[in-house]
């Protein structure tokens, strides 16, 4: 196991090609649920949570379902059709025997479902490759859904604390609510720029 | 409400990535360009009319506690329909679009029309409705791309206007075809259309 | 009496002190880094600060005018962020992108949320980062820095600037040393200090920004633990991964942005302890951008990035209020 | 070691005007109204009926309930009218109307010395609160409330606080520098009365001369101790100067018996000393007429229920310029519209402000400069707590300590942008008491 | 593309699906937890699209917050009026049968009309200048004009005059009464949309304080509660303040008319010409004079057959 390639991914999905704010990934619940920090945090826990579910599952599903039966066809029924199953799955399996941690992240959940950095991430982790031609492994493909989460939660948290800040601003009327969301974002998004080209090693 | 009125209501009253706020990540993530913009619109309504029309039709034998993951299920074959089709005929636009050709699935206008209307209202009107919106959604798409395209490369549809008018030394801001160009045009977009609700409202006031 | 006597609520007495007064003497102590521009880099930097300044002192007044909201450009802010902005450029840019980028930096950096106060993101770095990313060329490329002349000899010769240099020289190789590489540019360490360098107009001379900074302490206008622990952070990450830390604090914008864009009051946290985490988060990006980031210089970018912290920041440090700490019984 | 607290700011003090003006007794007014309710807690209940003849001293009320307080005929003769009587904030309220027969009679036994070395605790806080004694240090708290703690807690500390943090006043100053014997006297008999072990009094260090005498007075006294405070404002707040003195802080929503500590004005022991060695109850009290728009500055021992008009008259009316005309100090006193207010028990000062200095300014964007954080005695978060409330986010505001507030004015007196924030400190605690009373 | 792929297309997606639906089939069954059957139903009517326009947590977060009385039922664009409908019907929040009603502002203290006691410096909105002794209009119960109530309301139906007070335009007014609650000085109050008539004043201070302060201020003269002003009884006075009962018909021309201070306000008078409103004091007056004269006959009458009823007696 090459230690290097997972700081690379990590370094790639939570900072140069962050999923909102440079892929575009997940800007619904992005702008949804970013106007409060406590919804914002538990929100970008439920999305690293399943991200990393369903990175896992999906690289079984296309590895020794579609693959073998030559199906690669079929991936985004079958990976939609995982991972809202799964998606339910957990948010039933929680608020049954979890309830104080359902009702953090619980209900969060399904939102989840149609948010398309979740399929998005399944889907990259089996289009990436690396240099030599090689796709992600099961750890790396983990690893990407894991910090693409944890991206996600930056990007998230970050605009939940200055959505809460513009809540007490004097803004002007056209730019109350979405717009100076999407303006934010924006400057955000340019800030995020200073990491384009970053490579520890 | 007629058939014209159900038509139109997308196009700009009930737009869905303007007003409703629906179908974000690929009204931001691939108006690069025009004709980028064009072809996920088209693509999408694709997948809209196709899934509102099944749906309509067989809204009588879905049971209703797993109609969802049955629309998606629906909304996927067609996605997948889509997609193979461009790769197929139009290979250039099929890679520049990428990972939201699949991401038309998620896409919450088509599952909200599908559950909204479609499994409410007959097929016909379905077909319309599903047009309406999809139509909307295309002009959102050329909208955004446009400002995006002329801001950022000085071309509109890849025809350099800066160059056709004579003005040589001034480079667009590459920046507009860069993510944040993205959040911005909308930001702004959705700003002036706001200062513009506003501005009608207190005409009416002051008469 | 009859007289109409004045009501309002307490204190009935207030201090002299207003954000007028506080802008006008930060626009003041820029005066020596102005006078470096004009001492290294010759008139068309003089030029390119006016356009900046002008370009945003018009936006600003255009915009409140459009709103119907009093127009407040004798405060001085929109000057101080034209002055900031027109420090940080390279000497041979475009006045068309000086004046664009100003318009952008106030429009969207500032009034779009809501003017002065409310602004997240401090509007002259938001000029800059605007223009970086649009006209990378124009912005970043050695054709458009200019090589400082002393006096006033008016050509202009384009010239890589020392983090340009070192930052390509260790791309192609890792081996080199830095001090070695600027010895073969024939830097010297003075050269840094005074600014007799190739960079942005404003940014070059750490002296003449270190004596507007130290005004500006002495006037508490600025909490001078940011830029004492930003520059300081720096210094020891570069020191311990093992690169020259004299010449990472001397080189490139770090002066102007530890002095000036860092302790913009109204985009750094509030408390002392906000402000220690604040300083120490740019410090570790400054090094991380220019170590192993794609660009050469980190200071507008982290900047920025450590802008979209501060409520957060904020909401983490709030004071200890009175009652709540209870001291050991003497 | 430097007696001091965190925080906390210090304005051009203004007390040149009048601090080295001798205390002028001034003559009773013609006609006296004197309030039912000068006090913190419930309101007295009056005993005098229209038409009845009253003198000096006459208690003309009972109290309400524990933490009340009679009130006394400041003036003899008819009681004219029971009727509302705006007071300095412009609240109207119940105020027994006695017009003055000029003969200024004493009530029976009224100033009478009496031997009081025997008196137990008890028989001292019965004749404090008969006497009507509420803090004169501006909180009109009732005194004998102050000295009934809870038996489980036991009070270390007594704290003159002859601070008087308040730019122009100056009449905790004379006061110690006049009758130094009876504020000490009154100190013992408040530490009696609680059984405290030690006695401090606290004095800013720019009253060099009232710290000197006192110094000299308490030489002999093991217990008591003077000291020496920091020159800054809010110091003479309760909270505050407990920290300078001994280190405590008093915890949130606490009371100073929470750490052992009794505070007292300077002026409230002087009137505990006379209420028992002299029985006479509290009608008059020194009040400052100040500030540079008032011709002849004074400090002057006024009757309860003067009107404000002929205190300012006493001390030769105003100037042309005056702007704002103010009860109490600059930093927390009230402005006033209506100049016929009276006098109360917490009346501190009258100031005459012309327009250089009480100026009025337009609010502007606060630009986080974080001055106010700097200064706020209670380390709150000055700015986030006014845009809260400004936002009607009352739950936000609450959250962030509003309630711990003390409305000292230091961060509205720094702040560049000249925002209102005492005002909206104001607006947010009431709507806060509000939601909570509804709850 | 031969047979046999369909079919292990059809299979494998078949499977998938089929493993999945019964993992999900009895999981649903063992962890089933109770849930407040409103949330269901209002999940039904619901888009379902999970688009977190609403600013909540998806719908079913939604759901439970309408439930639980924290959010309002118009929160979902997506769903439109359709949805709001149906919620509205789920949740018993039917359109209420009382009688329509809309703002208006009991203060006539202009600018002009209402003197100031002091000039007040401060944040410009109603609650804040009370808190500056009570503010700065010499009347304790006049509107202080920062136009809180206006702000207050989120229909659009009002905005401040050049003379200071607000305006409610009656036809955006839907009577939530969001102004009276705004109105620190409780001026804002409540009357029947159809109504005209109004009293605007809500001073309950005496006669000389009132005159002192404004010109048009209610002096407390109870002309307009005697019975030969308004004989349906609909103004009855309490304290010095003469108050209106809706419930009784009554067009209130006597107390328009007759009120010394002029203190009841017609809303339709700003749609007549003055010519039409002088005309209307006319008719009034004649009426009364007529009425009076009626009246007087009455009473001569009256005497003159008691008299005959003496004589015959």
């Amino acid at each position: 196991m090459d230690f290097s390639n997972l700081v690379i991914i990590a370094i790639s999905s939570i900072f140069i090609n962050n999923f909102v704010l440079a892929r575009f990934l997940g800007i619904c619940p992005f702008i949804g649920v970013s106007k409060k920090l406590d919804s914002a945090v538990g929100m970008g826990m439920a999305v690293i949570f399943v991200m990393t579910m369903a990175s896992m599952v999906t690289y079984f599903i296309q590895y020794y379902v579609l693959v073998p039966n030559d199906l690669q066809y079929l991936r985004t029924i079958a990976f939609i059709l995982v991972i809202a199953s799964l998606v339910q799955f957990i948010e039933m399996f929680m608020k049954k025997n979890m309830p104080p941690l359902y009702s953090a992240l619980g209900i969060f959940l399904p939102l989840i479902t149609t948010n398309c950095a979740v399929l998005g991430v399944a889907i990259l982790n089996i289009d990436t490759v690396w240099a030599d031609g090689r796709s992600y492994n099961f750890i790396e493909s983990t690893w990407n859904g894991f910090t693409a989460g944890i991206g996600f939660t930056i990007a998230l948290v970050l605009m939940a604390g200055i959505r809460e800040k513009l809540e007490l601003a004097d803004l002007p009327e056209s730019f109350k609510g979405l717009p100076i969301a999407f303006v934010t974002s924006a400057l955000i998004a340019m800030a995020f720029l200073g990491f384009s080209g970053m490579s520890i090693l | 409400m007629n058939m014209t009125q159900n038509l139109t209501k997308g196009f700009f009253k009930e737009n869905p990535v303007l007003v409703l706020a629906l179908g974000l990540c690929p009204a931001l993530a691939v108006t690069t360009s025009i004709t980028n913009g064009l072809g996920m619109g088209m693509a999408s309504t694709a997948v809209l009319i196709g899934s509102s029309t099944l749906i309509s039709v067989i809204k009588r034998f879905i049971p209703s506690n797993i109609r969802i993951p049955i629309f998606i299920v629906i909304i996927a074959s067609f996605v997948t329909m889509i997609d193979l089709t461009l790769q197929a005929f139009l290979p250039e636009l099929s890679k520049s679009l990428g990972l939201f050709i699949p991401l038309i699935v998620v896409n919450c206008m088509i599952l909200g029309r599908a559950e909204a209307y479609a499994s409410k209202n007959s097929v016909l009107k379905s077909v319309v409705d599903a047009l309406g919106m999809g139509i909307g959604f295309t002009i959102a798409l050329v909208l955004i791309s446009a400002v995006r395209e002329f801001f950022g490369t000085g071309a509109l549809y890849g025809y350099p206007l800066f160059q056709l008018m004579g003005i040589e030394g001034f480079k667009g801001s590459i920046m507009m075809i860069l993510p944040p160009g993205g959040f911005l045009t909308m930001g702004l977009i959705l700003a002036f259309m706001q200062w513009n609700k506003q501005r009608k409202e207190k005409k009416k006031e002051v008469k | 009496m009859d007289k109409m006597l004045i009501v309002s609520a307490n204190p009935h007495i207030r201090d002299k002190s207003s954000i007028a007064k506080i802008m006008h003497t930060v626009n003041l102590s820029l005066l020596p880094a102005v006078f470096a521009a004009y001492w290294f880099f010759g008139v068309r930097a003089i030029f390119l600060i006016l356009v900046a300044v002008v370009s945003c002192v018009l936006t600003e007044a255009a915009i409140q005018k459009f709103r119907k909201i009093p127009v407040t450009v004798s405060d001085g802010s929109a000057i101080l962020t034209g002055l900031l902005l027109g420090l940080n450029m390279p000497g041979n840019v475009p006045w068309w992108i000086v004046m664009l980028g100003s318009f952008f930096a106030i429009a969207i950096g500032k009034q779009a949320f809501g003017g002065l106060g409310f602004n997240i993101f401090n509007p002259a770095l938001i000029g800059r980062a605007f223009m970086v990313a649009s006209w990378p060329v124009e912005m970043t490329s050695n054709a458009f820095w200019t090589q400082p002349k002393t006096g006033l000899s008016m050509e202009a010769v384009s010239s890589a600037t020392p983090l340009n240099m070192v930052k390509s020289a260790l791309g192609s190789d890792p081996s080199l040393k830095t001090v070695d590489i600027i010895r073969d540019a024939e830097i010297s360490y003075l050269d840094l200090f005074l600014g007799n360098v190739s960079g942005c107009v404003g940014e070059t001379s750490f002296l003449a920004l270190l004596i507007g900074v130290i005004i500006l302490i002495a006037f508490g206008y600025v909490n001078w633990r940011v830029p004492v622990i930003y520059v300081g952070s720096v210094f020891v990450l570069t020191w311990i991964a093992g690169y020259d830390p004299v010449f990472h604090i001397l080189a490139g914008g770090l002066a102007i942005g530890a002095f000036y864009m860092a302790t913009d009051m109204v985009t750094s946290p509030v408390s002392n302890k906000g402000n220690i985490i604040f300083a120490l988060g740019l410090g570790f990006l400054t090094f991380a951008i220019r170590i192993w980031g794609g660009y050469p210089e980190g200071v507008s970018y982290s900047i920025l990035l450590m802008n979209c912290t501060v409520p957060i920041i904020n909401k983490f440090t709030v004071p200890k209020k009175f009652g709540f700490v209870q001291t050991k019984k003497a | 070691m430097k007696y001091t607290f965190r925080g906390g700011y210090h304005p051009p003090d203004g007390k040149s005007f009048s601090e080295k003006m001798p205390i002028d007794k001034m003559p009773a007014p013609k006609i006296a109204a004197i309030h039912l309710h000068q006090h913190i807690g419930a309101p007295s209940k009056a005993i005098v009926a229209v038409g009845d003849d009253v003198k000096v001293g006459q208690p003309l009320s009972e109290a309400g309930g524990f933490v009340s307080v009679p009130v006394h005929a400041s003036v003899s003769g008819k009681v004219k009218a029971i009727a509302k009587v705006a007071d300095a904030a412009g609240v109207k309220s119940d105020a027994v109307i006695i017009e003055s027969d000029g003969k200024d009679e004493f009530f029976e036994g009224v100033g009478v010395k009496t031997d009081y070395s025997n008196f137990s605790a008890d028989e001292i806080k019965k004749k404090i609160s008969a006497a009507g004694i509420a803090g004169m240090g501006g909180a009109r708290f009732p005194t004998h409330v102050k000295l009934s703690p809870p038996a489980e807690k036991k009070i270390d500390y007594i704290i003159l606080n002859g601070v008087e943090c308040e730019p122009y006043l100056t009449a905790d100053d004379r006061l110690m520098q006049e009758s130094p014997e009876t504020i000490i006297e009154g100190m013992k008999l408040m530490m009696k009365v609680v059984n405290a072990a030690n006695g401090i009094i606290g004095i800013e260090k720019n009253k060099p001369d009232s710290i000197r005498i006192m110094k000299e007075k308490t030489a002999s006294e093991k217990n008591m101790k003077v000291i020496e405070l920091e020159v800054k404002y809010p110091q003479g707040g309760e909270k505050q100067l407990i920290v300078a003195a001994i280190g405590k802080e008093v915890p949130s929503g606490g009371l100073p018996m929470d750490v052992g500590v009794v505070v007292s004005n300077v002026g409230t022991a002087n009137a505990v000393y006379e209420a028992v060695a002299l029985n006479k109850p509290f009608y008059e009290r020194v009040v400052s007429v100040t500030g540079e728009s008032i011709k002849d500055p004074k400090n002057v021992l006024a009757r309860i229920g003067t009107p404000t008009t002929e205190l300012i008259e006493y001390a030769g009316g105003v100037k042309e310029d005056v702007y704002k005309i103010i009860n109490g100090g600059p930093m927390m006193g009230a402005a006033m519209y209506a100049l016929d207010a009276p006098v109360h028990k917490g009346t501190s000062g009258i100031l005459c402000l012309s327009r250089e200095n009480a100026a009025v300014y337009e609010e502007q964007p606060c630009i986080s400069c974080s001055k106010c954080v700097s200064v706020c005695p209670s380390r709150l978060l000055p700015t986030d707590i006014q845009l809260n409330v400004q936002h009607k986010r009352y739950e936000e505001a609450e959250k962030l300590g509003i309630m711990d507030c003390i409305l000292c004015g230091t961060c509205a007196y720094v702040c560049p942008a000249k925002r209102n924030l005492v005002h909206y400190y104001n607006i947010g605690r009431a709507k806060i008491a509000e939601m909570k009373k509804k709850k | 593309m031969d047979l046999s792929q369909i079919i292990t297309a059809f299979l494998s997606v078949g499977l998938v699906g089929a493993v999945l639906g019964a993992v999900l089939a009895y999981a649903s069954k063992v962890f089933h937890v109770a849930v407040d059957p409103k949330v269901e139903k209002i999940m039904g009517v619901l888009p379902v699209g999970n688009c977190g326009a609403c600013g909540f947590p998806g719908c079913p977060g939604y759901a439970e917050a309408v439930v639980a009385g924290k959010a309002d039922i118009t929160l979902c664009t997506p769903g439109g009026q359709e949805v709001i409908d149906a919620m509205a019907e789920i949740m018993g929040v039917s359109a209420s049968a009382a009688l329509p009603v809309v703002a208006y502002c009991a203060c006539n203290g202009t600018k002009e009309n209402a003197k100031d006691r002091f000039e007040y410096y401060g944040p410009h909105n109603c609650s804040a200048a009370v808190f500056a002794s009570g503010g700065h209009k010499a009347c304790d119960y006049g509107c202080l004009g920062f136009g809180e109530c206006v702000e207050a309301c989120t229909f659009g139906a009002m905005y401040m005059m050049d003379n200071g007070l607000p305006f409610v335009d009656d036809e955006k007014c839907v009577g939530c009464a969001a102004c009276v609650r705004a109105c620190p000085k409780g001026i804002m109050k409540m009357m029947p949309k159809g109504s005209s008539v109004y009293l605007a004043c809500n001073s309950k201070a005496k006669g000389k304080e009132v005159t002192d302060a404004c010109k048009v201020g209610c002096i407390g003269c109870k002309i307009c509660a005697i019975p030969k002003t308004t004989p349906s009884g609909a103004i009855k006075m309490e304290g010095d303040l003469p108050v209106v009962n809706y419930e009784i018909e009554d067009t209130l021309t006597g107390a328009k008319f007759k009120c010394p201070k002029a203190c009841f306000i017609d809303k339709s008078d700003s749609k007549k010409t003055a010519e039409e409103i002088a005309a209307e004091k006319e008719a009034f007056k004649a009426k009364e004079a007529k009425a009076a004269e009626a009246a007087k006959k009455a009473a001569l009458e009256k005497a003159a057959a008691a008299k005959e009823k003496g004589s015959v007696s």
